[in-house]
């Protein structure tokens, strides 16, 4: 089930600091960090569980809980901001229905802000998984959003 | 709370980090120490369960100690104060992290002391709280229940239950004394209300320097069990039966009489005790040698 | 010689999509078989954020803006005829000129591109391109110094850290050479968390060889064996790029044993960051290395005497690093001629917010924030007025018109009340609201605290909260004292740089648009509009035609009318959106200032505060101050 | 202790062997682990993965009783390696050439035929314990606890001579005491062979000094020792016994023959604070009070006097020990007054026990002392033999591995090792009546997993172990902690009174019983359906 954590933790476990990089590569493979996988990653490393939560949940990155099929990340940026980043936001919110660092139940969207995506010439700038979308409005969300539920309709 | 103000630095310093250096000049009390500590009181308070009426460290609480000795008497900030949960689960101690200043001494001892790392810094920003991964119940960690962490706390956030509601902290009495036991004699303070142990303090006199494990800090309240022995028995007819100490001992004084002018000394055994005092074991082997006549003592020194 | 196709393929242009717009160039050169005749290069940031895509034809520099695959096949027809694609050039707002080549644009005149000289023109994945333009040059000669006359070269050049103290480079050097340790490390800081600021990015992306180049000068310095570049994840180009970067140069050498014969051996590893802005902090960042919550330790002991693995360490940012190849080939006198007295070198800003020309600037220290705004950023855009400009991002302050003509150096910033921090420079127009943008700082701060002391922890949430009073009209004027008293304290007795530069933007902000916080206290309103809670959307009688246009699109159904009579609007069903406004032909319905709720609240506080402070100034029994 | 417990945090190696410490003295477990912490170097000897093989920089899993093989071993490549104390040995020890011929036959590879531990790594652990400027070993029941128990405490001794390791801060020979006054009890005489402060019974001069003391004639010959006890009462020469707080039948090794030697007495007094195991076969049943209730000193494993001061009042007619003596003694017609209490009795320790001469209550109110505390004056001495050891010089003992008394055979298959945990003490009569008891309330016995599964037994199953001298039932935890072939059990449960499987076999010096070793076999009671319903036990 949690394929590769011991391949990472062979990798890992005797580099000081290590498990930083351990964590990253292993959410890489599966989205997000479960309390299973993070037990196994203590055990694995020698350390405790305890520890490697607050690593866990002291970074940005770190998800532990899973996470939808579309990564939806509103720049917050200083430049976005007072372009009306904070206007898009909240327009994502009212579609998805769900709060900022929220994930819809069915697993599709997740709703994210971020410190800035450094695109800042594009402001107010967000992404979905890989692709960027800059100078949005608000009025753009609901088109947008319906592309992907239906993309995400097509594959099901 | 450990800032000092150092002559030309640019600002306060924590007293606590700093290496003192040659012709350093460290004010402790300054004006502007003062009001810095009476703000980070402000703002302590301001995140914190206030209901210090029926706390149970009310009187014996550094948030309050300082409060009052920087005069703080209410906050100016009222926003978001956030409320946790208590937990409850384990047999010795209350988790209540309203109360919690995350001041981070119950991780310290836990790990560097006990060495089971239970507790760490979670999440951060605002929302920072000490506690166990996944806000675990101990029983779930590798927690041993040393309670060093529960002596460390210098607020409510971590309580023996044993002392809830069992007194007020003006009125426990404490009392030094040593462990009754491993062969480490950890020294301890037991604290008494109305002649009832309701609970252990750290002391640091001793080889433990205040440190101790769950036996020393938790394994007291068979003093109180009501199985201990209250008079003395007398067995007739298969049957203990309560006799009066004069019965008692004067039953134990003839039948001793009478076994060793039959047989002498050399049938008496006598076995002290590894638990019992030296003042104790002293007038035992005194008893048996200089009274019953018999060097045939021993005690479980070797188990 | 070739021509070269310059696409740009710095973040911001890939947003815009100019990958697209080079496969499209290189399968139309490819397919007119011109492949051999034009080098196609995909290279780093331009600057021009603005603009992008952008596309620079050289030599002859025609510089294209906003270039897309449907271009494309005009494009080359132009390049086939040697001749310019007029509709694609940079057209001057002002004069309406299109201006063909890219050292005409008024954006790069002002400029002075040293560190930044290669971004744009060379391919950052090829090494040959980075040698080709000098790179790797400046190691011969450190390598020929000893460390210490490497060191004193960098003091005499008065290099200052460009991540936002502005500590002297040579000095920080110089502990960590004077620290005793079996090993010493380099880190280059490229955690580069401001929002609003892309400088390091930019760098890493277009000539990350400099930064190495940067490092193995910084190494042989303080006589380091290993590097890490602490970079953010967020950054997956720069990540890339920085890769390929150190692989090419342990291929040839320049990283590895016994670099260039020196008998130097260094090497460098990406260390990835997890995303906390409280990293930027070297003790934090150095915690973070070491596999644990990027939580800052008291310094001293600085970590240029006990760092990394508490081995002495010296921590640089990109930028710093980025210097250096400058330093040593141009020499530390002709270095030092650049800048101001405390100040020398350039600096790289990103320009952002309410500016005409937002992206990457490379000016020389002491230029003025006029010039830097106006003459480089073109000024504020829709004839909006100039109101204000943050500089240092969450950590800096804002300065004012009053400070246009200031000459920016570390320390006239210091004195202003702001900071050079890593360089965000974000302009403010009219319509920005200072309470509100102080408010969204300190909500990014709070949520980026460590959690470790108390005054970052708990202050900045209650900073936070009284500027949301305030935005929300709640606000009492002894709110904005304090904010004063409580930001002064958290700047005091914080652990670590986040802490004490958090409440930076709101004490800036006090200071010089203290007017525009009372109004929202005393008179609820919002100038510029921008606070909700304070405005009021209302329909003039006498100039509404009653045509149903508002009532129609009110999403809330809070308009209310009739044929023939003037419409209402509902002020308690009012979300404040603003469409009916936008839709209103006739300029029927304004924006007013705030009703005044809230108000008279205070007396008994204010009356419970003198009480305490009352009892505080009585002399307690037996104890007095002091 | 020769040296003190915080002295831990100064030496350079540690060498733990037979002890679990960080479960039966945790708080001198925290010190191993926060020496380790600071960068220094741990070495475990252990059959059991203990706590702190986690923290070890190298371990040592020797085979249970093997343990003089592995510690002449050690010396061996010391001395082969030339990483002894020449200066140390010559100027303070005597019978070392004897010494250094005994251990040339313990070579590495033999040592590793004996103990089952590569001998590489008893090269690496000589080297590291060798080289060391300050070491330290400490020791405790799994060293003593055995038919060889002497020659094991004289393997460590001569290993610390030999690299001379003792007389100085941070070093030393540390015996850890299971109990809270087990040192306390020695000091004063309650010993067979030993007036208090370890003044011979049979020196008639030292007998006449204390019949003068205590003006009254005193028996010459040395008495029995506990095990001993058990044996001559079974016999019928010890008609009557006195116990004090001791509960024999549980803690005693073969607990199924000292209940036979406590009934075949005429009379038996018990004086405790619980009606325990030992209690209920007693004619007399004398109540006592506990630790809270009374003053008086510990003198703990370091030789730390220290005060124990009364906190609460009794609230039943139960009395301090020390009381009920003295009003016994009054009963049987001797003239013994002590108004002043505990502490007037330690004045008359003072007098009569040199090691105690400088001790008195109110010197004590300052914090404890370390004896030797000859005179008032004296500060207490914190680590012994600084100027040489009481008996002159350091004596090397040679002595050779014996194996143990009862080793697994055919019939009896398993190795039981007996010890402490965490959460109880000793026989339970005080943990097991305390919160502790949620947190473990039965035994469990330890098993390795590949024991388990060859007798098909899963994590908590109910089993029968059984001795040549008794059974008890028990749960089992499924575990690497032991090594195959053995099982370990604590002898905290009355429900499950592993005593009566250990064998009384003493050590013939100073007759300690070989509880840490014997040989057993166990049994599923309902082979079949414990595996299928493996829960169905778990409500008991």
């Amino acid at each position: 089930m949690h394929t590769g954590i011991d391949e990472l933790l062979e990798k890992y476990w005797h580099i000081p600091g290590g498990l930083v990089p351990l964590l990253q590569e292993v959410q890489k493979v599966h989205g997000y960090l479960s309390r299973e996988i993070l037990e196994k990653i203590a055990s694995g490393m020698g350390i405790s569980l305890a520890k490697v939560a607050g690593v866990a949940t002291f970074y940005h990155q770190f998800h532990l809980t899973p996470r939808g099929r579309y990564i939806i990340k509103v720049c917050m940026g200083t430049a976005c901001h007072v372009r009306g980043a904070a206007e898009v936001l909240f327009a994502m919110e009212d579609e998805l229905g769900i709060k900022v660092g929220h994930t819809t139940p069915d697993l599709t969207f997740t709703l994210d802000q971020v410190a800035c995506l450094g695109a800042c010439g594009l402001a107010p700038v967000i992404t979905i998984n890989d692709e960027t979308y800059g100078k949005l409005t608000p009025g753009q969300v609901p088109k947008l959003i319906e592309k992907y539920r239906e993309e995400a309709a097509v594959v099901h | 709370m450990c800032v000092v103000e150092v002559k030309g630095a640019r600002k306060l310093m924590a007293a606590c980090a700093t290496p003192v250096s040659d012709g350093m000049e460290v004010l402790t009390e300054s004006d502007r120490v003062i009001n810095a500590r009476r703000e980070i009181l402000r703002l302590l308070i301001a995140n914190h369960d206030l209901r210090c009426l029926t706390c149970e460290r009310n009187g014996d609480c550094r948030l309050q100690d300082y409060c009052y000795r920087y005069k703080v008497e209410d906050t100016p900030y009222k926003g978001e104060v956030i409320e946790y949960p208590i937990d409850t689960n384990n047999p010795f101690f209350i988790r209540d992290y309203s109360k919690c200043i995350r001041c981070g001494k119950c991780v310290t001892v836990c790990a560097e002391i006990n060495g089971a790392y239970v507790y760490d810094f979670m999440h951060r920003g605002f929302e920072t709280k000490v506690t166990s991964a996944y806000d675990d119940t101990l029983q779930e960690t590798t927690c041993t229940f040393c309670g060093m962490c529960v002596n460390v706390c210098p607020v409510a956030a971590l309580v023996e239950k044993s002392t809830l509601w069992a007194g007020r902290p003006w009125e426990i009495k404490k009392v030094t004394t040593t462990c009754p036991y491993c062969g480490v004699g950890c020294q301890l303070k037991l604290k008494v209300k109305d002649n009832r142990i309701i609970g252990v303090a750290a002391d640091r006199s001793g080889p433990n320097l205040g440190d101790l494990c769950s036996k020393g800090q938790f394994g007291w309240d068979y003093v109180h069990s009501p199985d201990r022995l209250t008079d003395p028995l007398v067995k007739r007819n298969g049957k203990f039966i309560k006799v009066s100490w004069d019965e008692a001992l004067n039953y134990v004084a003839a039948r001793f009489k009478d076994i060793l002018n039959e047989w002498g000394g050399r049938a008496f055994a006598g076995l002290s005790s590894a638990k019992c005092t030296n003042e104790e074991n002293y007038l035992f082997q005194k008893f048996m040698r200089s009274i019953l006549q018999t060097n045939n003592i021993d005690h479980c020194a070797r188990l | 010689m070739r021509r070269k196709v310059l696409v740009c393929g710095g973040t911001g242009c890939v947003s815009s999509r100019s990958r697209e717009v080079y496969d499209a160039l290189e399968s139309e050169l490819a397919g007119r078989g011109l492949g051999e005749q034009f080098e196609l290069k995909y290279t780093g940031c331009h600057g021009f954020c603005e603009q992008g895509p952008l596309v620079l034809v050289e030599p002859e520099g025609y510089f294209y803006c906003r270039v897309t695959k449907e271009h494309v096949a005009k494009l080359v027809d132009s390049l086939q005829e040697g001749s310019v694609y007029e509709d694609l050039l940079y057209k001057d707002p002002d004069t309406g000129n299109r201006v063909k080549t890219r050292n005409d644009v008024p954006f790069y005149q002002k400029q002075k591109r040293l560190v930044l000289k290669n971004c744009g023109l060379i391919n950052p994945e090829s090494i040959e391109d980075y040698l080709n333009a000098g790179g790797y040059r400046t190691l011969q000669k450190v390598f020929k110094m000893s460390p210490d006359a490497v060191i004193d070269e960098v003091k005499k050049a008065g290099l200052r850290g460009r991540g936002g103290g502005g500590f002297p480079t040579g000095l920080k050097w110089e502990y960590a050479r004077k620290a005793r340790g079996d090993k010493k490390y380099i880190i280059c800081n490229a955690d580069e968390g401001d929002p609003g600021a892309f400088m390091d990015r930019s760098i890493l992306e277009g000539d990350p060889h400099r930064v190495l180049e940067g490092m193995l000068t910084a190494g042989y310095a303080i006589g380091a064996g290993e590097g890490f570049v602490y970079i953010r994840a967020e950054y997956p180009l720069a990540v890339r790029r920085l890769d390929i970067a150190i692989k090419e140069a342990r291929e040839k050498g320049f990283l590895g044993e016994n670099i260039l014969g020196s008998g130097f051996n260094f090497d460098i590893h990406i260390k990835q960051g997890a995303g906390a802005f409280v990293c930027g902090e070297e003790t934090a960042l150095i915690e973070s290395i070491q596999g644990n919550r990027g939580m800052p330790r008291p310094r001293p002991p600085f970590p240029a005497v006990k760092g990394l693995w508490d081995r002495p360490t010296v921590v640089n940012n990109v930028e710093t690093l980025a210097n250096l190849p400058i330093i040593f080939d141009m020499g530390a006198e002709a270095y030092a001629a650049i800048g101001t007295e405390q100040s020398k070198g350039t600096k790289i800003f990103a320009l952002t917010g309410k500016i005409k020309n937002t992206g990457l600037v490379e000016v020389p220290m002491g230029i003025t924030l006029r010039e830097i705004i106006f003459d480089i950023g073109g000024g504020i855009p829709n004839g909006k007025k100039f109101k204000a400009v943050q500089i240092g991002g969450p950590s800096g302050g804002g300065l004012s018109a009053q400070h246009l003509d200031l000459p920016i150096d570390y320390d006239s910033l210091i004195d202003a009340g702001a900071m050079m921090g890593s360089g965000g420079l974000v302009v403010m127009d009219e319509d920005t609201c200072m309470v509100e943008l102080a408010r969204f700082f300190l909500s990014f701060t709070r949520m980026e605290a460590c959690g470790k002391c108390t005054p970052c922890r708990e202050g900045n949430t209650r900073l936070l909260e009284i500027l949301e009073r305030i935005v929300e009209g709640r606000g009492e004027l002894q709110d904005l004292d304090l904010l004063e008293s409580l930001g002064h304290t958290i700047i005091d007795t914080s652990l670590c740089g986040l802490g004490q530069s958090a409440p930076n933007p709101v004490l800036s902000a006090l200071k010089y648009f203290r007017p525009e916080y009372e109004m929202h206290v005393k008179n609820k309103l919002c100038p510029a509009g921008v606070c909700k809670a304070l405005l009021s959307y209302r329909i003039i009688e006498e100039k509404c035609k009653a045509c149903g246009l508002c009532l129609k699109h009110c999403p809330v159904g809070a308009i209310t009318g009739k044929k023939g009579e003037p419409h209402r609007i509902d002020p308690e069903m009012c979300k404040k959106c603003g469409e009916c406004l936008k839709k209103c032909p006739f300029g029927a319905i304004v924006l007013a200032g705030g009703d005044g709720f809230g108000q008279g609240q205070s007396d008994h506080k204010r009356n419970h505060v003198s009480r305490t402070q009352a009892l505080y100034n009585l002399k307690s029994g037996g104890r007095e101050r002091h | 202790m020769t040296n003190s417990i915080n002295e831990i945090l100064e030496t350079d190696v540690i060498l733990v062997i037979g002890s679990n410490t960080t479960e039966a003295h945790p708080v001198t477990g925290y010190r191993i682990r926060q020496a380790v912490q600071n960068g220094k170097k741990l070495i475990v000897a252990d059959p059991r993965k203990i706590e702190l093989v986690k923290y070890a920089d190298l371990w040592l899993r020797h085979r249970p009783g093997t343990d003089i093989a592995l510690l002449n071993g050690l010396a061996h490549v010391i001395l082969r390696d030339d990483l002894w104390d020449k200066q140390f040995v010559a100027e303070r020890s005597e019978g070392f050439e004897e010494f250094k011929k005994t251990v040339a036959k313990y070579t590495p590879e033999r040592v590793a035929e004996i103990t089952g531990v590569e001998a590489g790594l008893i090269e690496q652990a000589a080297r590291m314990y060798g080289k060391a400027e300050k070491a330290t070993i400490i020791y405790a029941m799994g060293i003593t606890q055995h038919a060889s128990g002497t020659h094991n405490v004289m393997a460590v001794a001569n290993l610390a001579i030999l690299t001379g390791n003792v007389g100085r801060p941070g070093t030393g020979v540390d015996p850890l005491r299971g109990q809270n006054n087990v040192q306390g009890a020695c000091d004063m005489g309650c010993l067979p062979n030993y007036y208090p402060s370890y003044q011979p019974v049979d020196d008639p001069h030292v007998q006449s000094n204390f019949e003068r003391f205590w003006q009254a004639k005193l028996p010459q010959e040395v008495g029995l020792t506990v095990t001993e006890m058990t044996d001559a009462a079974r016999q019928g020469k010890i008609k009557c016994m006195y116990i004090m707080g001791e509960n024999p039948v549980l803690s005693d090794p073969d607990g199924n023959r000292v209940v036979e030697a406590l009934q075949a007495l005429e009379f038996l007094v018990v004086q405790d604070i619980f009606l325990t195991e030992t209690a209920q076969l007693a004619e007399v049943v004398l109540p006592a009070v506990t630790f809270a209730e009374k003053n008086g000193t510990f003198t703990n494993t370091e030789r730390r006097i220290q005060l124990v001061r009364k906190a609460i009042d009794t609230t039943s007619s139960a009395k301090p020990d020390w009381q009920i003596i003295i009003e016994l003694a009054q009963k049987m017609g001797h003239f013994w007054q002590y108004p002043g209490g505990p502490e007037q009795i330690m004045e008359e320790i003072a007098r009569c026990a040199p090691l105690y001469g400088g001790i008195s209550h109110h010197r004590l109110e300052k914090g404890g002392i370390h004896w030797p505390c000859p005179t008032p004056g004296h500060p207490g001495t914190a680590y012994l033999h600084a100027d040489g050891f009481a008996r002159g010089k350091g004596k090397f003992h040679s002595v050779e591995h014996v194996p143990p008394a009862e080793e697994p055979d055919e019939e009896y298959p398993l190795l039981l090792i007996t010890g402490r945990m965490l959460y109880h003490f000793h026989t339970g009569t005080m943990s097991r009546r305390s919160h502790l008891e949620e947190l473990r309330s039965e035994e469990l016995a330890m098993m390795h997993p590949q024991d388990a599964e060859a007798y098909g037994i899963k994590d908590k199953d109910r089993i029968v172990v059984e001795s040549r001298r008794g059974k008890v039932t028990t749960r089992v935890q499924v575990t690497d902690f032991v090594p195959p072939g053995s099982i370990f059990m604590t002898f905290h449960f009355k429900e499950t009174p592993t005593n009566v499987l250990t064998i009384a076999s003493t050590d013939p010096i100073c007759k300690i019983p070989e509880l840490k070793v014997c040989a057993v076999k166990i049994r599923v009671p309902f082979p079949g359906q414990a595996r299928r319903h493996p829960e169905s036990f778990s409500c008991h």
